[in-house]
């Protein structure tokens, strides 16, 4: 099938006192029609800037797209002036935020946020976009769709709002949605609904989804592809299933052992060990290096590439082939000069 | 409260008139008759007594009835005030708009400058300047006064004359505000662009034009309010040097003239009337307040 | 086990809002903690969970004295809490610490992590300032954090450091009870799973007692020996972990277990999907508050309050479908 | 429990993706960047370092007119040589004046500020700690005196504490408490819900320690922001006030009774030397002090981001 | 809060309403409005003037507390029965002449013929004996009574006891007769005050004439009639063409009212014909080319006043030495330059009081050191005079108000300190002033002045007409709270001198007594007089017969002319 969104290389830097922070970097992914790719990571890992950079929605002046292409039915939106662009967000590609508090506009009512984009995109009578709105709205399973379309987005409660949102983003039936955090900010019975929601949502409309996220149920409900991001890289790249019945990245693998789980509980989580560094403090290696338990020399050297392994994608040296013929005590010291790298090019910022 | 301050001023109007001629006793029979050899609680009681039957009282040396001195002066501070408020907002959101839009551009930086003079310049030095400029050096404007004297213009041509004398007043009088308006309406409008909303509405795929002033300005301009409702002190308080220096017939000019003359009924009724009015004005504000913000709801 | 250390008897926090109007003036009345008992027992853990606005967080404040109770007893160590003094609540505060959610908005910016960590002991403990430093020390080291950074100030800290700081606070004065509100949720989960493990060894380690509040369940049945659900300001299950989770009696508890997304569980479970939203505190439904978005609801459910029963080895429930 | 007593002990590194604080120097980099901010306190600091030093740059006594070579007083002489920024209507020197002005304008502006700073923080650190019908009170007392007019007000003032250096600074502090009093009760309730005071409150700490210790320290930022823009209200309050004739009273110089001296339509056009001085410092130092409160504010403003 | 919002918008609308059903008209003339002339006449009688003042009326009755700017507008409607003429002397205004009785006891007025108020009614005697009857009526508290308190009859009918004042008889329509209980010389000049209208007022009592509305539209008899007053702009006037004393040149007078600076401001932009210059603005004045200055004399003298109660005023000596180290010529060359001159008499120069052969204190710093000496003052080491340990300072008031006088009192502070005295100034307003130089008790009532309630002040006095007024300033019986005598001055020689002038009737021998009285004075010094001030006036140059003196600004408006 042929892909409907293809992001190459693309790297995404925050300017401050002409000082460059990338806080995406050299991120490649495709999405195929009614596909679900889910991006994880924790925070600072540059999940949510890739999602803005697709529609060029990153914060000027200082978030700026420095490479890269992001190729939208064979067209790079990268390419795009600014009027252009515009006439894609909403029409063809939707969003959807994690804060539902916020991401609505307090002074207008929903219906009037909701019309906008159909009269904008699709030049409806205001007649028609009353009628199509509010359709949209008992769609998105919100009782009394007339009522609630005269009512502000502060008569809503969280959940409610998060549905208008996402009516909101499928109004003008997109071909692919970014969901940036859709279900953070809700309560655990209202994520279940909404999640519920969007999965009914995307087998009626064939949208693809992009689905970005920190909490590996969520992927695991929700996505058909997962990349994990660490620092601005994608480490990890596979099909769910693969993905959580054998991870291999060392971080992938941590994060999941880090998680308390419902089904088989451990007395003791074992916890990837130290905190995130700051971007601009890894120059060279592996990023996970300073927190890797098989850190060895060969990673602080150099950084390996995403390396296909089967249904894999994995940014690890540990399966290259040089690996096996690694001098085993270099691991050690591999760990020590990491952790140290670290900490002393992050304590002096 | 303005009662209990201005009988702690030393002096009572029959003291600014000293003449050898008018016997100790007499002057002492006319205080008495006034109230002012009464005890402090007394005579707040009787004016509090008189003020909730609608009597302010009557000016001390002339007899004259306070409430209707007054209301012979509202209007024109009403129309001074009143012109200078528009002008405050009408510029002050334009350019704030504008400065903020033009960020960290040349713009930006001259709006930002102007609205600092604008804040810093006395503005009794300003009206000297407007007067000297526009009134003697020009003579596009009269220098003082609400009407031309002897005009006796009615209908277009007699809001003409009023729209001539009070335009440099009103400037006068608005310039600072101007400044605040524009400033707050600039870092309200900057604030609101960082916000989750915008970016929804960017993302919904709005020109830029409409993201500003659809999405943005109606939010920005909900924090201007609280400027609105705290020029209207401001903007009273301002009268009494502008009214003064431009000799407006107003409130204000009054004010100065009976505190000069210890004219307490006078001060103390001007001073109920301002607060008033600026009560009023903040009620207005609540109510902008409620209906630009629908989260409001009274 | 089984030495009671905290006693919570009929607690209830009412709020008064005074929604006042142009014309009238209006009171509505918030049941953030609606008639809740529960007791934990010295060296256990009890879990509370709950969504947001069911009070779960108001009943740790109401516990330690930060808000004053509308009605209800709390009794440490059989004392109850509201009887005494100010200068006896004073001494008795010794004794209950809390750890807060936001690493941020919990550590004072302008003070150095020695004075934060220290100013318990000012308050509680006659030491001499040597001594205090040396039991800062010590605590730093029990958190985990380098002495070296005592004299750092928070921002120069990571959240799940910070965190660890917010810790080290609360074991100073050597508190029997410690209530965390929330410890976990703000951090990543690499970090939130060396917290936990942190949370785990101190207890080992002091004997301490945790009332343990939050929002996410497989968090809760990780750490507590015992668990109590709240919807709604009212308890409405507490039992023991593994009774918990091998026999959830209580539609929301059940409700609550199935909407969290597992990772990698292939067999995608049954969901139980609950109609509806929380409803407001403010006015909260009659009879069970569950009743709205129960998917058992009966005709009872709606008019009367279910009582909170044993069903067996202090397995509490309150619903009428297990209250015969 | 597995009777595990080993306490995980991770390398401790001290990250720095952190929220940024105003202690941390990026306000002063940001507030560095601000280069209108870092004129106006070059300027004020100028200005400061002068009314500091006044007797020793004064070229002439500020008080003693002087005396043309006729025995009579050198009244309004235009600027020459000997005299700079020529004579007053007394023929006292301008530029000594104008210098020593400095020194009285600047400081009734800061001990005013001072006195409306104090004010209002007591007030709003009482009304916003202790809630209730104390903070009721309060703001409705604020409410109440924020009706009035300030100038108003300064004016009655003014006329009821006769005219003394000492009174002026007493009128302005008096009028301008209240935009102090409400912003920093704003902010003590901000900070009242935040989590290290109710951790304060847990250990059982004394209000008063909690008060100086974890919120004054924390409302600091604000407060100097505000008190550096009111110092520039001060400063104009006072020019008014002397307009009116109950400011700052003769002989002692301040720029806003020497402006008033210009409050003559015939000398704003023929004898500029009696106003412009004092007219452009007047200016000078509220446009500067306009500049660096608005490069403070940004600079402390945590909202504000790079 | 948002209730209690409410019930103040309540509370405006409220006083509004009230507010609003209280106004009424203020132009019962509006007719008058038709008979504008065109403007721009060109002829020479006739047009249209405008005169600007520093401050409103008050009101427009002349009886109540008249102030200067009531009396540039009062002085215009109303005429009194005498006036004073350059020289001071009294002429016949309203009165066409009087006889005075031997005794010097009864004053007989012959008033004019057909005159006639501006309403139309004819004036007559009754309309005189109602002004004064009415001043010395019970209720009557306005600041006037002291002009008839000589006639007899006037305190039975002031205590109630008499249904009418016995001193004042109606002859005729046309004749009227005063008594009064002695001869008492200021009477004449105490009847230069406007003639009410009895048939306006008569339902009124004096008491509540303030609130009468005469007050701001009166009726008078005088040459100009009122036509409209705009509150706060100004007071529209227009010629009473049957005025007796000939018809005025000008149709209308506008008086217009505002500080000074803007005023001068109008006078630039040619809106305004006639306005007040402060002193420090008539050289940029003078330069113009379309106007003139003309000077208005003044019968004041401003002056420095001790406490003679204070340690050190006690002594002459040292008065006079203080008086030697004013520099006097500098204060007026270069304060007020050509519109003063240097004061040595406590009574102007320009009236027939001032005495030309007084004791003169010319500028000596070496004199006013040995005087200080001589009175056992010894210079300390910071070159300040000290007696028995105690430093010759002291603290002068100094009221706001005049500029001139503020400047003045700067440079007597630099003046005194050059021979090693200490100053300090104190700038206070005139009311401020006043309770210290007539305190009061804390109930109320006014008590003596002692030695801590003010030690020296600056301040201006003048008189109106007759010098009278001085007696209540040094007459020993006149200390507060008797009358005016603030400064505590005490000499018997002088408390004669001016009670025996009171009844002298002679002019000569009278001026005589009051010369004594100044000689006197002089020598004490306690007043140190310092200079007598006129006020300058810039005239468009159009305006002709503008001519004030110390009489006022308009009395003479009948004669003022446009031309063009």
């Amino acid at each position: 099938m042929e892909n409907l969104l293809e992001v190459k290389n693309l790297k995404t830097s925050f300017f401050s006192d002409g000082k460059e922070t990338p806080a995406v970097d050299g991120v490649s992914f495709e999405l195929k029609k009614g596909e679900t790719l889910g991006i994880v990571g924790e925070s600072g890992s540059g999940k949510s800037v890739t999602s803005l950079s697709i529609l060029q929605l990153i914060q000027k002046p200082h978030g700026k797209i420095v490479n890269g292409e992001i190729l939208f039915k064979s067209q790079n939106l990268l390419e795009l002036n600014d009027k252009q662009i515009r006439k894609i967000r909403g029409k063809h590609i939707s969003m959807i935020f994690q804060e539902p508090m916020t991401s609505l506009n307090p002074v207008f009512t929903v219906g009037n946020q909701i019309m906008e984009v159909m009269t904008l995109h699709h030049g409806v009578s205001m007649r028609e976009a009353k009628v199509q709105a509010i359709n949209m709205l008992e769609l998105v399973g919100i009782p009394s769709p007339e009522k609630r379309f005269m009512q502000y987005p502060h008569q809503l409660s969280g959940g409610m709002r998060q549905r208008v949102m996402i009516a909101m983003a499928l109004a003008c039936n997109p071909d692919l949605l970014i969901a940036d955090e859709p279900t953070t900010a809700l309560d655990v019975t209202i994520q279940a609904q909404i999640l519920e929601l969007m999965k009914n949502l995307k087998k009626q409309f064939d949208t693809s989804i992009l689905l970005i996220t920190h909490d590996l149920g969520v992927v695991s409900e929700a996505a058909d592809n997962v990349a994990v991001m660490y620092l601005g890289r994608i480490v990890e790249y596979t099909d769910v299933d693969t993905f959580f019945e054998e991870p291999k990245h060392p971080y992938s693998q941590g994060l999941l052992k880090s998680i308390p789980s419902l089904s088989n509980r451990v007395e003791r989580l074992t916890p990837i060990q130290g905190q995130v560094p700051h971007p601009s403090a890894i120059t060279q290696g592996c990023r996970f290096a300073g927190r890797c338990e098989h850190v060895h020399d060969m990673c602080i050297r150099e950084e390996p590439p995403l390396m296909s392994i089967s249904q894999h994608q994995i940014r690890c040296w540990m399966y290259s082939e040089s690996w096996n013929d690694r001098d085993k005590e270099d691991t050690a010291h591999g760990r020590e000069v990491a952790a140290g790298r670290e900490s002393s090019k992050v304590v002096h910022h | 409260m303005t009662f209990s301050i201005m009988q702690l001023a030393p002096g009572n109007p029959m003291q600014t008139m000293i003449n050898p001629k008018i016997s100790a006793e007499e002057m002492q029979r006319a205080q008495e008759k006034l109230g002012f050899n009464d005890p402090l609680y007394i005579q707040y009681f009787k004016w509090m007594k008189e003020v909730a039957q609608g009597n302010l009282g009557y000016t001390v040396k002339t007899g004259q009835p306070v409430g209707k001195l007054i209301l012979e002066r509202l209007p024109a501070t009403l129309l001074l005030t009143g012109t200078a408020f528009l002008m405050a907002f009408s510029i002050g959101v334009p350019l704030g708009v504008y400065s903020a839009t033009h960020r960290y551009r040349l713009p930006d930086y001259v709006l930002t400058v102007f609205s600092f003079i604008g804040i810093s310049i006395p503005s009794f030095f300003f009206g000297l300047g407007m007067i000297f400029v526009f009134a003697l050096k020009f003579g596009w404007l009269p220098t003082s006064g609400m009407i031309t004297i002897g005009a006796d213009h009615t209908g277009y041509a007699l809001f003409l004359d009023y729209l001539k004398h009070v335009i440099m007043p009103a400037t006068v009088l608005a310039l600072p505000t101007i400044a605040v308006v524009m400033r707050f309406t600039r870092s309200s409008l900057l604030e609101v662009l960082n916000q989750d909303f915008i970016r929804t509405a960017d993302a919904k795929g709005l020109s830029q034009q409409k993201v500003y002033l659809k999405h943005a300005l109606r939010n920005a301009l909900i924090p201007v309010i609280t400027v609105f409702g705290l020029s209207i002190p401001f903007l009273f308080g301002g009268a009494y040097i502008t009214e003064h220096i431009f000799n407006w017939p107003g409130m204000g000019s009054l004010g100065i003239q009976s505190i000069v003359a210890r004219e307490y009924p006078v001060i103390m009724a001007l001073n109920l009337f301002t607060s008033m009015l600026v009560m009023f004005g903040n009620l207005l504000a609540d109510v902008m307040y409620a209906w630009t913000d629908p989260r409001i709801r009274y | 086990m089984g030495e009671k250390l905290l006693q919570v008897e009929n607690l209830r926090k009412w709020f008064t809002i005074e929604g006042d109007t142009w014309f009238a003036k209006n009171q509505s009345v918030v049941k953030a903690v609606d008639d809740i008992s529960f007791y934990i027992n010295k060296g256990e853990t009890l879990g509370l969970v709950g969504e947001s606005g069911c009070g779960k967080s108001t009943a740790g404040r109401v516990i330690l004295q930060l808000l004053e109770a509308t009605e209800g007893e709390i009794l440490l160590e059989g004392e109850n809490l509201a009887a005494l003094s100010t200068r006896q609540l004073k001494n008795k505060r010794k004794d209950m610490q809390i750890v807060f959610q936001d690493p941020y908005a919990s550590l004072n910016p302008r003070l150095k992590v020695r004075k934060i960590i220290e100013e318990p002991m000012t308050i509680h403990l006659k030491l001499s300032k040597e001594e205090r430093m040396e039991k800062v020390k010590q605590i730093l080291h029990d958190v985990g954090l380098n002495e070296a950074y005592m004299d750092r100030y928070p921002h120069e800290f990571s959240g799940g450091q910070r965190q660890r700081i917010g810790i080290a606070r609360a074991l100073a004065v050597q508190p029997k009870l410690i209530i965390m509100d929330e410890p976990v949720s703000a951090l990543d989960v690499s970090v939130q799973a060396q917290v936990l493990n942190l949370i785990q060894d101190l207890q080992a380690k002091y004997g301490l007692t945790y009332l343990f509040i939050t929002h996410n369940l497989s968090v809760v049945k990780h750490i507590s020996n015992r668990i109590a659900v709240m919807y709604l300001g009212r308890i409405v299950e507490i039992a023991n972990r593994d009774h918990f989770f091998e026999d959830t009696k209580h539609p929301y508890s059940k409700a609550l277990i199935s909407a969290i997304p597992e990772p990698g569980s292939k067999h995608r479970r049954e969901r139980i999907i609950l109609k509806g939203d929380l409803p407001s505190p403010v006015n909260p439904p009659s009879g069970c508050h569950f009743h709205t978005r129960c998917p058992f609801v009966m005709e009872r459910c709606i008019t009367e309050v279910p009582d909170l029963v044993d069903v067996g080895e202090s397995h509490f429930v309150a619903c009428h479908l297990h209250n015969e | 429990m597995n009777g595990s007593v080993g306490i995980s002990q991770e390398t401790v590194t001290v990250s720095s993706i952190e929220k940024q604080t105003w202690r941390n120097n990026a306000s002063w980099k940001r507030f560095k960047k601000n280069k209108l901010a870092l004129f106006g306190a070059f300027i004020l600091l100028f200005l400061l370092f002068v009314a500091a030093i006044s007797p020793l740059v004064a070229p002439y006594d500020p008080y003693v007119s002087n005396v043309n070579e006729l025995g009579g007083y050198d009244v309004l002489a235009p600027p020459s040589s000997e005299h700079l920024l020529g004579t007053d209507s007394l023929g006292r020197d301008m530029l000594s004046r104008i210098i020593y002005g400095g020194r009285v304008s600047l400081s009734v502006a800061f001990v005013a500020v001072m006195i409306a700073t104090v004010t209002g923080i007591i007030l709003g650190v009482i009304a916003g700690y202790y809630g209730k019908w104390v903070d009721t009170l309060i703001m409705r007392i604020t409410d109440v005196v924020i009706c009035f007019p300030v100038l108003f007000l300064a004016i009655t003032v003014a006329t009821i504490l006769k005219p003394s250096l000492f009174n002026v600074m007493i009128i302005i502090g008096l009028v301008s408490w209240t935009t102090m009093t409400r912003l920093v009760r704003g902010e003590v309730l901000k900070l009242r819900e935040m989590e290290y005071i109710e951790a304060a409150k847990a250990m059982g700490q004394r209000n008063s320690i909690i008060i100086f210790r974890h919120i004054l320290p924390n409302i600091l930022a604000p407060i100097v922001v505000q008190a550096t823009l009111q110092t520039a209200e001060a400063i104009l309050t006072e020019s008014a006030l002397s307009f009116l004739g109950v400011g700052v009273q003769q002989p002692v110089p301040s720029w806003g009774n020497m402006l008033n001296e210009a409050t003559s339509i015939m000398v704003l056009q023929f004898k500029p030397w009696v106003w412009a001085p004092a007219g452009f410092a007047i200016l000078l130092t509220i446009l500067s002090i306009n500049f660096v409160g608005d490069g403070l504010r940004d600079a402390m403003d945590p909202k504000v981001k790079n | 809060m948002r209730k209690w919002k409410l019930m103040s918008l309540i509370f405006v609308i409220f006083v509004l309403l009230i507010g609003c059903t209280a106004k009424e008209s203020t132009t019962p003339n509006e007719s008058e409005k038709e008979n504008d002339p065109p403007k721009e006449e060109v002829v020479k009688e006739g047009g249209t003037l405008t005169f600007a003042y520093n401050s409103e009326p008050g009101n427009l009755n002349p009886v109540i507390w008249a102030t200067t700017s009531d009396t540039n507008v009062t002085h215009m409607v109303f005429d009194s029965l005498v006036i004073p003429d350059k020289e001071l002397k009294m002429v016949g205004s309203l009165a066409e002449n009087w006889d005075v009785s031997e005794d010097g006891k009864t004053y007989t007025f012959h008033l004019k013929k057909d005159v006639n108020w501006h309403d139309g009614q004819p004036f007559t005697a009754k309309d005189v004996e109602f002004t004064f009857t009415s001043l010395a009526d019970g209720t009557y508290d306005a600041g006037a009574y002291w002009r008839v308190e000589p006639v007899v009859g006037v305190e039975e009918y002031k205590a109630g006891t008499a249904d009418k004042v016995a001193g004042i008889e109606v002859v005729d329509d046309h004749t009227i007769k005063f008594t009064t209980k002695e001869p008492f010389a200021p009477f004449i000049s105490g009847l230069f005050i406007g003639v009410l209208p009895q048939h306006v007022l008569n339902d009124v009592k004096p008491g509540e004439w303030a609130k009468h509305e005469s007050n701001r539209a009166p009726v008078g008899t005088g040459p100009f009639k009122f036509v409209k007053w705009e509150t706060g702009q100004y007071i529209e006037l227009a010629a009473n063409k049957e005025y007796f004393g000939g018809s005025p040149k000008l149709d209308r007078v506008f008086v217009r009212f505002g500080d000074a600076n803007t005023m001068l401001a109008s006078v630039l932009s040619k809106d305004v014909d006639i306005a007040p210059v402060p002193i420090a603005d008539t050289a940029s004045v003078q330069s113009l080319d379309y106007a003139s200055l003309v000077t208005q004399t003044n019968l004041s003298v401003y002056y420095v006043g001790f406490n003679s109660k204070n340690d050190h005023f006690k002594d002459k000596k040292v008065r006079q030495a203080l008086a030697y180290a004013v520099d006097k010529q500098s204060i007026v060359q270069s304060i007020i330059g050509e519109y003063g001159e240097v004061a040595d008499d406590v009574f102007p120069s320009k009236h027939w009081s001032h005495n030309p052969d007084l004791p003169i204190y010319n500028f000596d710093g070496s004199k006013s050191e040995s005087l200080l000496e001589e009175a056992g003052y010894q210079k300390n080491s910071k070159g300040i005079f000290e007696k028995e340990g105690k430093e010759l300072s002291f603290m002068m008031e100094v009221p706001t108000g005049t500029k001139e006088r503020e400047k003045s009192a700067v440079l007597l502070k630099q003046m005194w300190e050059k021979v090693g005295v200490k100053v300090e100034l104190r700038s206070l307003d005139f009311p401020t002033l006043v309770t210290k130089l007539l305190p009061k008790t804390d109930d109320g009532k006014q008590r003596e002045v002692t030695k801590d309630d003010y030690e020296a002040y600056i301040l201006g006095f003048g008189i109106e007409a007759d010098p009278d007024e001085y007696r209540s300033y040094f007459g020993t019986a006149y200390m507060p709270p008797n009358g005016y005598n603030f400064v505590g001055y005490s000499d018997p020689t002088v408390d004669n001198l001016l009670e025996k002038q009171t009844k002298e009737t002679d002019f000569t021998k009278r001026q005589q007594l009051i010369w004594e009285v100044g000689k006197k004075l002089a020598e004490d010094e306690i007043w140190i007089p310092l200079y007598e001030q006129n006020s300058p006036y810039v005239v468009n140059n159009r305006v002709t017969g503008f001519e004030p003196d110390f009489r006022g600004i308009s009395f003479n408006s009948k004669d003022w002319g446009v031309k063009e």
